[in-house]
């Protein structure tokens, strides 16, 4: 139905040109889904943009032939493109939240989409849109059709969107990372409704992900993208489950497997990869100033009892009166000194808030914290010249936003030791902070440039730096690694399982993904809605689940099943 | 009491006035830039209310053309014998806008009215002790001394009617809250009030039982303020409106050259002159000279006098439509001292020499008060000044503030020189002599911000007011300007000119008092 | 540990690729730049000093520009009523207006940003007793506050101090009728950037709030506030001349582009057209090129829009 | 919602004794009344009456005190100048000022926003380039310069329009409004356009910024790969969601309006309360100043309510609560 021969991409900009994507073909037949696969910047959405005809303004096709069936794509004029997107091809983005028009209700977005394409009338364009709502799963859809996007929740949202997509029944949709922004349970869903669509249909899917467990689950055959070029392409259990090329090895290895427990991810080298070792004994003097601060001994127990935090509701539009919303529930938690304890649970469930609240960033409304049986003061009564601002630290999920642009990285390391006293002079405290760098991996010279400069995982490495340089006892890490590329993922999880191992950091790993919190955690606790479902050992956990919301939880995650050998 | 010198303008136009027969009837739109504030002819004391209704009300005499006293609704009036007051025998058959009759009854109550506490015009009855009913048609003004002027002087005296006053609860001038008098009016002039939209627009009509024959061809007077000149003047080019008075004087020479408007340059009786600090001990805005007063001395104030070349300032600044002044009133009014016509010649170099002789050689810096929306061009004429005597070494430095707030920095003497515009009320050389010479006292001097005291003055007021025989008043009068400008009490600059702008098909007659009469308007 | 140029020579790059690309800011610059340097060099390439009382005649009053018949050479832009040589006048004007324009600026930049970046961090009653603050001034038109200030200043001050500082009363009630622009853009800008983790990993290392405020948070916000700046800064050089209009200006003695403006204003028709045009053109030219600049800036603070 | 408006009100309240204590403030600095109510030949012990009758002598915070107390009762005292009940004197002003804002408001929507929105498409156009640079010249000008220079143009040169005051006003019980007649049309468009074009420029310059951030929004791409026609997506999809933060912005210029009307005001002598203001000032007719700055702060502050209130009416996500 698709075939794409030979794409290649430019993008002009200030610097010159460069090649987003080069000599790519593929083509996808009905009903198949082409899983697109590959690390950001790798040219997936580039190659959707390019067949929809979407590309951006600095963006041009420079070769390649595109046809749909027996249309050439290239040669359309706009006003013909622009009458075949919706009618023939449609596309679905990512975010749910922002691509529905919020002003407008689901009902009168799918009748314009209808009648743009269909002359019919307007009651026949309604009619057609509930059935359709019905069909992928909007109960009570004859009602629902007339609410406002924001009434709808992100998983509901989403089968709008895909319903608006399918209601001028195109023959190929793209799919640019439609589950990302998605719960794992909810992804299950609208991965199901792909499935279904497709083979019901017949309609063919361009699936464009990161995510090598959605490829694994659903699609047919695959195309592994990296640098724009073509790495791999074949059937999907051929290409995931004997992978030829090194990079394609190299992208499985450093997938967390759900069914067993690494003790560190094998990264095979990838010719190309540029893997910038720390000076060896430059990390050892940092290792040597770690060490003497923590002593010899573990972490502190962090121990937690009926902690429970009520936030004020969002002044719900200007009618209502506030009403409380409990994002906390009575969560007795203890983590055994200098080991890593594993905080799961979907958005939502309160799992940030926790860490939020032993950070005192969030106030609890009940409860108590004790640090080695301590009292850790909670927000409001922890003073600023409280000794556990020092000890407990924290690494934050957006390695965009955790870092202060306007400064340069020599700046973000020193403050800590500045702020707590440990180092009063400038010039050891530049060492140290260099030192810290060749610790977690990065060179020197990074000291002088700005975090703009880095890469995400670069930059997450600098955030455990700094988290390093006070000499922490205990570390909260709030999903270090949901933003980051599979392989970036891996060397940040091997470099925080390193640490932790070596200096004894009592740790609260917080993450949505199962597989990659059994990598991690020794114990493991299961949040829903603020109630704490369960806790224990993980590998126990993992052998069989106690409770009834894990296990579900455990069976809806993606899981790369292909009897493949142990990395 | 007129010469030849004042308003020759006024002059001619009167007389061709009388004989032309009123042509088309008309609905004349004229403006001005402020409002008049009330209708109540005693709550305000002010040049634009009385100016706007005197076309409404009348007094018992009024001003003509040329400013002679002429009967108006008293048809005759006598000196009571040996100076103890005045008669005035009242025209009968008057009737006000709403019929009611006019008899004496009506001007002792608009007497009482006047002289009563929240009144504004208290100050034209100093004199009077008593007013007595002789009949229905006659009234005597007694007092407390012989007071030649004393008809002139009363010219804007108002008469109300006292039924109409009573009745509707306008009895005493309004204090805080308006009366039914502030925007209602029933007099015995020319015009009738139609409309008074305040700040708006006034629309009068002419009164039909007017006892005097109407000169005027109106059916219809509506008079709005407009505040910013510019406009105003637009407002004339674009035929809006067919009168507006002032115009800037910059302004003139284009409309001229416009056909279809012209323009009545006369003078105003208002002498522009500057003041001193007589009773300052120092200099209280100078830089450098802070210990003496150095305008104490009469050669130093002489030298101001001859440093500022008049002749330039009326060119430049006022294109040539003013008057170099040698005196505290304008040439031509009653009491002017030909004697002392000559004001000190322009002479820089005799300036220097008198600053040297006083001991100022290199000079000093002072500061010079002037209001900026006062006078015509007032600021640019302080400017002027102060750059005239920058050249002979002393340094004005000049403050030019809205005149909301200038009287009160001159009252608590916060200048070491101001300007200053004196316009006489009775049009007569004594009325400068009471404000702005006389030592101040709780009524005299009120206007002598300088405080300039001079015995021989003080003593002569008394006597120059009660002097019947005008030769030996003159004689004191003169005697009295010798002093003014020997000791160089005040410098006079300029006697101020009148712009009034009309369209070419209207006829005005220009009143140096820059009264404004409807009656004698026609439009053809 | 300052961080010195870093910033900007951040900009600096980025702004120098895309100023070259665009010929409306460039001929704005180079205009914004001559009239600045004009001004500021005033004392030195002006022919006269206006301001000396004894530098010019009354003689020379309304003369044409040279180039007109009946111009004089020594004054290239002609005379106004008081013989003052226009050009001279002008760029004199121009220093005092772009000087109170820059110095109101100032203080309104402190007071705005100060008071909106608390607001904004701290919420709460603070932020509401500010934002009412703000309501009050917003409700206050700037003449009243001019007069205020020269009233309360007037009433406070011994009198000859207040002769003098005239020039400061007009600064402040400029400044006072600015500083709200800043203040709402801080505090907005305070609002997005407090939820990023920057800051909340500073508040939770426990850094003094005046800290996280002053070196984390204000070099994020600096882009939109200099946007803000420009334009303010056209609108403080206007208000300048419109409070002149209404006679609350400053003494005509020592004239600003917006007094010479009101004086030109009595000559509009009076046929010495130059005492009104030239000091307007001027205005105008700095004006448009200050707002052009500040476009400028906008686009280049705003990624979106590139 | 009620709350909301009262906790509003409660605020409005403070708002308002603020300015009106700044307002009342000036008694003591602009100047001295009495010597304006008097004329040149008053004795100052006239004067000095006068000034103890009106209560001028009193201390401060009695005659501020006196001041708030008649405003609350609804007697906002007499003028200075014209000794007419402020409270007449302001209503009989109230409709020429109003009528001008929301003319000159209207100007600058109907022009500023399709401008907005053709400049925001078609950004590099000539056209565009011609109308951002002559919006931004046409505000760069001082108001009361631009004033004078319409009126001589259209009112003197080509004598279409009249020069000054408002002419053609129907009574409608208090209301004295000039919408109902050609004549009062005419005079309305010169004030209104001068006013209205700093208005202009400001909603011109936000419209465009606005549309072109919604315009890289996902919902309009998602619309795009929709096929939705170009037409549905610019003026239905795009401009809607441009208009909801251009409103709120607008409600506040509002506040602007009114106050450079003063200026506009005075160049075309129009009868509104900003000529009244100004003549105020220059008569120091305190009692006028002050009410004139109370019932000012009132209608800022009910601006922003109303707009708060127009923001919940347009934007769905405010105005409906329940979620599934």
């Amino acid at each position: 139905m698709l075939k794409v021969d030979g794409l290649s991409v430019l993008f002009r900009h200030r610097h010159g040109a460069t090649t987003a994507v080069e000599d790519v073909s593929l083509d996808v037949a009905r009903g198949e889904i082409h899983g697109l696969v590959g690390e950001s910047g790798a040219g997936k959405s580039t190659i959707g943009a390019a067949v929809m005809g979407l590309l951006p303004a600095a963006g041009e096709i420079t070769s390649g032939a595109l046809t749909l069936g027996d249309t050439d794509l290239r040669a359309l004029s706009p006003v013909e493109a622009h009458r075949l997107r919706g009618k023939r091809i449609s596309m679905i983005f990512q975010d749910p939240q922002t691509s529905l028009n919020p002003l407008m209700t689901v009902e009168a977005q799918l009748v314009e989409t209808l009648l743009a394409h269909e002359d019919i009338s307007v009651d026949e364009a309604r009619a057609r849109a509930i059935a359709l709502l019905d069909e992928i799963g909007i109960a009570d859809a004859a009602t629902r059709i007339r609410a406002w996007p924001h009434q709808f929740s992100g998983g509901m949202r989403q089968r709008v969107v895909i319903a608006l997509a399918l209601c001028t029944n195109p023959e190929l949709i793209i799919a640019d990372e439609p589950t990302t922004a998605l719960d794992v349970a909810v992804q299950a869903q609208v991965l199901d409704l792909i499935r279904r669509l497709a083979t019901k249909r017949g309609v063919g899917f361009i699936l464009i992900t990161h995510d090598i467990g959605v490829i694994a689950q659903v699609s047919d055959r695959v195309t592994v993208l990296r640098g724009g070029r073509v790495v791999e392409q074949g059937p999907t259990p051929r290409v995931l489950g004997q992978p030829g090329q090194p990079y394609t090895k190299a992208l499985m290895a450093a997938v967390p497997p759900l069914d067993r427990r690494l003790d560190r991810f094998r990264l095979p080298r990838v010719e190309g990869e540029r893997e910038v070792p720390g000076s060896a004994d430059a990390a050892r003097e940092a290792e040597d100033w770690l060490m003497a601060g923590t002593g010899t001994g573990p972490g502190p127990a962090l121990e937690m009892s009926d902690v429970t935090v009520r936030f004020r509701g969002e002044r719900r539009g200007i009618f209502g009166a506030r009403e409380n919303f409990t994002a906390l529930d009575t969560v007795s938690l203890s983590v055994r000194p200098g080991t890593v304890m594993g905080l799961v649970g979907e958005s939502g469930s309160g799992k940030s808030t926790l860490a939020k609240v032993v950070a005192a960033l969030v106030r609890p409304a009940e409860g108590e914290m004790r640090l080695d049986g301590a009292v850790l003061p909670p927000m409001g009564a922890r003073r600023r010249s409280d000794p556990s601002r020092r000890i407990v630290q924290m690494v934050f999920q957006d390695p965009y936003s955790s870092l202060n642009s306007r400064h340069r990285v020599i700046d973000i390391l020193g403050e800590p030791l500045w702020l707590y006293g440990l180092e009063r002079d400038a010039g050891r405290r530049a060492r140290l902070a260099r030192a810290m760098l060749a610790l977690v991996g990065l060179d020197a010279t990074a000291a002088e440039r700005h975090p703009h400069q880095f890469s995400g995982g670069q930059r997450q490495r600098i955030a455990v730096a700094r988290a390093l340089l006070s000499r922490p006892g205990l570390l909260l890490c709030d999903e270090p690694t949901s933003a980051l590329d599979v392989s970036i993922q891996a060397q940040i999880l091997n470099l925080l399982k390193d640490l932790q191992a070596r200096f004894g950091l009592t740790t609260l790993f917080i993450s949505h993904d199962l597989a990659v919190v059994r990598q991690m955690s020794e114990d493991i606790a299961v949040l829903k809605d603020g109630r704490l479902v369960e806790t224990g050992p993980s590998e126990t956990f993992f052998a069989g689940p106690a409770a009834q919301y894990s296990r579900d939880l455990l069976a809806q995650t993606p899981a790369v099943r292909f009897g493949m050998e142990a990395g | 009491m007129f010469n030849r010198k004042i308003p020759a303008a006024a002059m001619a136009l009167s007389t061709t006035v009388l004989l032309a027969l009123p042509a088309a009837a008309e609905t004349f739109r004229w403006a001005g830039t402020t409002d008049p504030q009330t209708m109540d002819p005693h709550a305000v004391n002010a040049t634009p209310v009385l100016s706007f209704l005197n076309n409404v009300y009348e007094g018992l005499v009024r001003r003509g053309p040329d400013m002679s006293v002429q009967p108006s609704l008293a048809t005759s009036w006598e000196a009571l014998p040996d100076g103890a007051g005045w008669r005035f025998n009242l025209r009968e058959g008057v009737t006000f806008h709403d019929g009611s009759a006019f008899d004496a009854d009506d001007v002792l109550f608009s007497y009482e009215r006047g002289v009563s506490e929240p009144s504004d015009v208290r100050s034209w009855f100093a004199s009077v002790t008593d007013v007595v009913r002789v009949n229905d048609y006659a009234v005597d003004f007694l007092t407390s001394a012989p007071n030649p002027l004393f008809p002139g002087s009363i010219a804007n005296f108002m008469i109300m009617d006292e039924g109409w006053a009573t009745e509707n609860g306008a009895a005493l001038p309004a204090r805080e809250a308006e009366t039914h008098a502030t925007r209602n009016a029933n007099g015995t002039g020319p015009f009738m009030l139609d409309a008074r939209d305040p700040g708006i627009e006034t629309r009068l009509v002419p009164h039909e039982a007017w006892w005097d024959t109407a000169e005027h061809n109106l059916t219809e007077a509506v008079f709005t303020p407009i505040g910013n000149p510019a406009t105003g003047l637009a407002a004339l080019l674009s035929g809006e409106i067919d009168f507006i008075s002032p115009i800037p004087l910059q302004d003139v020479e284009q409309v001229e050259q416009r056909d279809g408007f012209k323009v009545l340059a006369g003078l105003e009786t208002r002498v522009i002159m500057l003041g001193f600090g007589h009773d300052h001990e120092t200099l209280k805005y100078s830089e450098e000279t802070t210990d003496e007063n150095p305008f104490l001395d009469p050669r130093v104030r002489l030298a101001v006098a001859k440093a500022i070349d008049v002749e330039t300032i009326d060119r430049v600044i006022m294109r040539g439509a003013a008057e170099p002044a040698s005196q505290l009133l304008p040439e031509g009014l009653s009491g002017y001292s030909e004697e002392h016509s000559e004001r000190p010649e322009f002479d820089p170099e005799a300036a220097r020499a008198l600053l040297e002789e006083a001991g100022y050689s290199d000079g000093f810096s002072f500061g010079l008060m002037c209001p900026n929306d006062r006078y015509i061009n007032d600021e640019a004429v302080c400017r002027a000044v102060a750059s005239m005597l920058a050249r002979i070494g002393i340094d004005a430095n000049v403050n030019a503030m809205p005149v909301r707030g200038y009287w009160d920095e001159l009252r608590a003497g916060n200048f070491d020189m101001y300007l200053l515009g004196w316009s006489p009320g009775t049009f007569d050389a004594e009325h400068p002599v009471r404000f702005l010479a006389h030592t101040p006292t709780e009524r005299l001097g009120t206007w002598n911000f300088g405080g300039y005291s001079n015995e021989r003055i003080d003593a002569l007021l008394a006597p120059i007011q009660s002097e019947v025989d005008p030769v030996a008043r003159q004689v004191m009068l003169d005697e009295v300007a010798g002093i003014l400008q020997e000791e160089v009490a005040y410098v006079p600059l300029y006697t101020q000119p009148l712009i009034w702008a009309m369209k070419e098909n209207v006829d005005v007659v220009q009143r140096p008092d820059n009264f404004f009469m409807l009656r004698w308007v026609t439009v053809n | 540990m300052p961080e010195r140029g870093r910033l900007a020579r951040l900009m600096r790059s980025e702004g120098v690729w895309l100023f070259s690309r665009s010929p409306a800011a460039i001929l704005a610059a180079i205009v914004t730049v001559l009239i600045v340097a004009g001004a500021l060099m005033a004392p030195w390439i002006a022919p006269t000093n206006p301001y000396d009382l004894a530098s010019f005649s009354l003689f020379d009053g309304l003369l044409p520009p040279a180039w007109e018949e009946g111009g004089d050479p020594r004054f290239l832009l002609g005379t106004d009523d008081q013989g003052r040589d226009m050009l001279s006048a002008i760029l004199y004007g121009a220093r005092l207006s772009l000087s109170i324009a820059a110095m109101a600026m100032a203080v309104a930049l402190v007071l705005g940003v100060g008071l909106g970046l608390a607001a904004g961090y701290l919420g709460g009653r603070f932020d509401a007793v500010v934002m009412r603050i703000a309501d009050v001034q917003l409700a206050l038109p700037a003449i009243l506050t001019a007069l205020l200030i020269d009233g309360i200043s007037r009433g406070l001050l011994p009198r000859d101090l207040h002769d003098d500082l005239r020039i400061a009363v007009i600064t402040l009630a400029i400044a006072l009728s600015l500083w709200v622009n800043f203040a709402r853009t801080a505090r907005a800008s305070v609002f997005v950037e407090r939820q990023k983790d920057y800051v909340q990993a500073a508040i939770m290392m426990g850094q003094h709030p005046l800290r996280i405020m002053a070196r984390h948070i204000l070099p994020n916000i600096v882009g939109p506030l200099l946007v803000i700046a420009t334009v303010d800064l056209a609108s403080a050089i206007l208000l300048e001349a419109t409070l002149s209009f209404l006679g609350v200006g400053l003494p005509a003695d020592s004239p600003s582009l917006g007094t010479l403006i009101r004086i030109g204003m009595q000559y509009l028709l009076s046929g010495e057209w130059w005492i009104l045009w030239m000091p307007t053109v001027f205005l105008v030219v700095l004006v448009v090129a200050i707002n052009l600049l500040g476009d400028f800036l906008r686009d280049l603070f705003n990624p979106s829009l590139r | 919602m009620v709350g909301f408006i009262l906790k509003r009100l409660v605020q409005s309240v403070f708002v308002m004794l603020a300015v009106a204590f700044l307002a009342f403030s000036l008694f003591r600095f602009v100047g001295d009344p009495i010597s304006q109510m008097t004329g040149v030949e008053t004795s100052l012990e006239d004067q000095a009456r006068l000034r103890e009758d009106l209560g001028l002598n009193d201390p401060y915070f009695v005659q501020f005190a006196r001041f708030t107390g008649d405003m609350l009762r609804g007697d906002f005292g007499y003028s200075f100048r014209t000794r007419e009940p402020i409270g007449e004197m302001l209503l009989s002003r109230l409709p020429a000022t109003l009528e001008l804002g929301v003319v000159a408001l209207l100007v600058s929507l109907v022009v500023g926003i399709p401008a907005g929105v053709y400049t925001a498409l078609r950004p590099r156009g000539i056209l565009s380039q011609t109308i951002l640079v002559g919006t931004l010249i046409g505000v760069s000008i001082p108001t009361f310069v631009i004033g004078i220079l319409l009126i001589f143009l259209f009112g003197v040169q080509l004598g279409w329009l009249p020069t000054f005051g408002r002419g053609g006003t129907v009574e409608i019980g208090w209301w004295r409004s000039s919408l109902f007649t050609a004549e009062g049309w005419r005079s309305l468009v010169l004030p209104a356009l001068t006013l209205g074009l700093f208005q202009l420029t400001l909603t011109m310059r936000l419209v465009r910024a606005q549309m072109m951030e919604v315009m890289r929004t996902d919902h309009i791409r998602f619309a795009i790969a929709r096929g939705v026609p170009w037409r549905s997506i610019r003026y239905r999809h795009a401009l809607s969601n441009t208009m909801i933060p251009v409103i709120t912005i607008i409600g506040l210029q509002f506040g602007g309006v009114i106050a450079f009307s003063i200026v506009t005001e005075s160049v075309f002598q129009w009868p509104g309360m900003g000529l009244l203001f100004l003549e105020s000032i220059r008569f120091v007719d305190i009692p006028v100043m002050s009410v004139y700055l109370v019932v000012i702060a009132f209608f800022f502050v009910l601006i922003n309510l109303l707009v708060d209130l127009l923001y919940v009416a347009i934007d769905p996500r405010l105005r409906v609560r329940e979620s599934v």
